[in-house]
């Protein structure tokens, strides 16, 4: 099993760095390059803030904002817990309400559970059996006192591609800043917070070629934040720290590279063809409506398997339970639970996404594999009662080969 | 989640798994589940007089399950019949490295070779009588 | 002018990436290497939480410390921010207070204010015209509601080693646990928090051949501290986000090769002949005690000139005015104002610092730069009253061929 | 901070720096400091009738500072004397793109160079008597 071609498949939990990328870090590292500190007067210094400069104008471009408003960050958990606490805790006293959805990243809800225990209030909005979160409910959902929207872009378990322009628009109406979490949208789906009236948006490198490590929250100029961290002057006080010019200049790359017009179809052809593949397995289900998909995830429920038992039959394909921040645990994931599925249902389902460097064979492979998975594990529970094996109508027979 | 060796081992080419083939006075079978767990488990044993000669399961679970049951199923082979009622759980902790979380679902694998050993006594102290 | 040889004297700002570092980071970067999410459980997941693993343990054997307490984060400014807010948060309400120095990094001293405005009471003890920080004052500070002492470990202005020993056997005396900001101190001076008595201790990477935007708190097991960060469990839930593998390899590899018994000398010996060719030039003084310095950082007052002429005019020679974070700052460093130098001479003193790649070459050369540089602004002000020429008895004459 | 390329120019090779050579009903001194702001100035002119022919200066102060001084020496060569009551700050700003933050030590340079007119227009009115 060991020797088998490792396939990987989990470009939504993080992705290879583009060779192109690398070689940019590199650039900014040793005693030859670009190394010194972006804040250092020095002329060494000002040419490691150039870099650092003309890395945020790619990235301001890519969503459609104004460079200035970029604030880097250690990644899209810090830009999401940065926007969350720091524009609620800007808020007055009595206009502390926030309202988001039960589908956000564990930094967003645990971001938003932080919040409720320093005594602000957060209403959380469901989704539809499809994973998609209904912009009348958001609207229903907001009060006079509500100072923050918090809905993603493209859910990371699903890749449901949530309404934003439409969410957007009530937001607007009742001048709520919306912050969107955008970390799985970059170089996969066009995000522009100008045409879309985002005031806030959280960004990632790590899942799109960049470097993990470094992410940017982007600042709408009216939008207050209070920052989190303390100390230097760094990036207006927003955020100190010494900036560190080979992630952002790799992000500034990574970013510059990955072009959703180009990306995005070719993705979208591969994961068409896994999807294919997958659901000619008896019993398999999308979890999501593809139709909303974002190009680059497909969650799929394997009834009558374990899902640990699965993923470990499948370890040498890289593919997610839920995301992989909680990959060690064993609860169900919050997202598929919030769609409605049962916890069988849950946690026999597997995430599997495809990116830049994922080709047609490692789809076949893959496929191929899970099958023969799936099908060796439902002989080996041959006879378990319906709960465990209701996905079928008793077609397989025994195998004498294994045993 | 931790897997060791012998985990990996037994899960990829589960030994034992199956079923035991024919009926007779010296076959019994026993089922446990635990639908919170994620866990149901099936042993058939055949024993000769007072020494197992075959054991072998089905199972739905985790890899740590299937592997037990795999390492029971082994150990069951060719010892005595008693040793269905004295599984040697602290082995089988030691040889597959269990993490504590999962010690729950041994349980049902205990329940299920234990139905057996049930089985089996009870068709010992009566005949089988056809009809 | 810009086309002198520029010579690097900024080490303590920040570090060029020692080949060895940024070979070992690559190895974590493209699709051929290890850079699968740490968190996922599949096998490319593990392999790279395997390396993450790697790293800790080097790390914490520097510092003498049990891996498991080490806590990676975006550097030492969050390092600092996690130590003081996570323990003041976690104290009971009645023993929310903090004793620092008035000569810690902006990180240390702004995340006190920031703790302060939370309604927490700090003390700010002062420091000698060394530099130096006395055990003394600091006991006398500590009240019974004093739940966290934070002195750091090298003066990053002056290069003061703080007494660390003697100020972590009146906190354990005191049964008050000792935070240490040491981000200077890595591959230069050793500190051993078990040794020493330490509870907490801030480490970054860069000073030392590492990488920019990586660091670690280290927190012994005794001791309780709140997240600052929100969203999936990483680390304990301590600090939440995808792990940057490269970053933390590129980590553990400089803090391995950053041996302070060997490079510790080496540094000490290209720093005093640095000293003593600077005190050679009329009035120029070592800011802090040279018997108590870190063996990389040198700091020189140059009365006599305005410190923003003398550092352009020095621009092509990375140097810095007090640390880099607040090096576009005009006001005068906080450190040398607390050791008592008047703002005349704060502002006109320059902070060099060596590091692996400095050669004796480019300390002669930098020496004979700012003597010229000196010489030059002097002239420039011939005439000019006490109060901006109080460093000589009227010896240069005036050069004709300039003007 | 940010220096212009003239600064830059101005800082590393200050044209105009130093003294006017010689004595003389035509010459005039002026000095003007702010210890606040860390800053001295002395302009030394040498006026032939209504023309400046040499303007010179000594500084202590930031490179806006002495790059100021420098571009105020070269303009007032050659200008009218009542140049020396109306220097051309904004041309200045233009020219050097001094920060706001700097503007104030401007006016330090503008003290220094006004107390030349003044020594000047007195020195005009009453002829200059010996002894
Ligand atoms: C939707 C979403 N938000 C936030 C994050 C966190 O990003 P990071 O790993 O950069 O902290 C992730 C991925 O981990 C994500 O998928
Ligand atoms: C003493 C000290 N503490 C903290 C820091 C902050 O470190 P980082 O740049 O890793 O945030 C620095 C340097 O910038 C420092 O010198």
């Amino acid at each position: 099993m060991t020797t088998r071609r490792r396939i990987y498949l989990d470009h939504a939990a993080t992705s290879p760095v583009d060779p192109a990328v690398s070689a940019e870090m590199m650039r900014h590292l040793g005693a030859d390059g670009t190394f010194a500190n972006p804040s250092s007067s020095h002329a060494m210094g000002r040419e490691a803030a150039r870099a650092v400069e003309r890395a945020r104008r790619v990235i301001a471009a890519r969503i459609g904002a104004d460079p200035a408003g970029l604030v880097f960050t250690s990644g899209a958990t810090e830009a999401n817990n940065l926007a969350i606490k720091g524009v609620l805790a800007a808020a007055r006293p009595g206009r502390r309400h926030l309202v988001t959805t039960r589908i956000e990243h564990k930094s967003v809800l645990d971001a938003a559970a932080a919040v409720e225990r320093y005594g602000c209030d957060v209403t959380y909005v469901g989704c539809d059996g499809s994973g998609l979160v209904s912009p009348d409910e958001i609207e229903r959902a907001i009060r006079p006192e509500t100072s923050l929207v918090s809905v993603m872009h493209v859910n990371n378990e699903t890749g449901m591609v949530q309404p934003i322009a439409a969410v957007a628009e009530i937001c607007r109406a009742h001048r709520v800043p919306l912050h969107v979490d955008a970390a799985q949208s970059a170089g996969k789906l066009l995000l522009d917070v100008r045409r879309d009236g985002v005031a806030l948006c959280s960004l990632t490198a790590h899942k799109c070629g960049g470097p993990k490590g470094i992410g940017a929250l982007w600042i709408r100029d009216d939008v207050t934040v209070v920052p989190l961290l303390h100390g230097g002057e760094q990036q207006r006080g927003l955020r100190p720290g010494t900036l560190p010019t080979h992630q952002i200049a790799g992000m500034g790359k990574a970013f510059e590279l990955a072009d959703p017009a180009e990306e995005g179809p070719r993705l979208a052809a591969l994961r068409d063809r896994l999807r294919e593949a997958l659901e000619r397995i008896d019993g398999a289900r999308v979890n999501g409506d593809p139709a909303r998909a974002a190009p680059h995830i497909l969650n799929v429920a394997f009834p009558g398997v374990d899902g640990e038992a699965l993923r470990f039959a499948l370890r040498e394909i890289a593919v997610s339970a839920g995301s992989a921040c909680m990959s060690d645990n064993p609860e169900a994931s919050h997202v598929l639970s919030a769609m409605g599925l049962t916890d069988a249902a849950a946690t026999s389902s597997i995430r599997f996404s495809v990116g830049r460097t994922t080709t047609a064979d490692e789809i076949d492979a893959a496929a191929t594999r899970v099958r023969d998975a799936v099908e060796r594990l439902r002989r080996l529970a041959l006879g378990a009662p319906a709960w465990c094996s209701a996905w079928r109508s008793a077609r397989l027979t025994d195998d004498p080969v294994f045993g | 989640m931790d897997y060791s060796a012998e985990v990996e081992r037994r899960f990829d080419a589960p030994a034992g798994a199956g079923n035991v083939s024919g009926e007779g006075p010296g076959i019994a079978a026993g089922e446990a589940e635990d639908k919170v767990l994620n866990v149901w488990v099936r042993f058939e044993v055949q024993a000769d007089g007072d020494t197992i000669r075959e054991a072998r399961f089905r199972v739905y679970g985790c890899p740590h399950t299937i592997a037990a049951a795999s390492w029971i199923a082994e150990s069951l082979r060719g010892a005595p019949v008693s040793a269905l009622e004295r599984l040697d759980i602290d082995g089988l902790k030691r040889a597959l490295n269990v993490p504590k979380e999962k010690l729950g679902k041994l349980l049902r694998i205990e329940d299920a070779v234990r139905a057996c050993a049930e089985q089996l006594g009870a068709a010992g102290t009566r005949p089988r009588v056809d009809g």
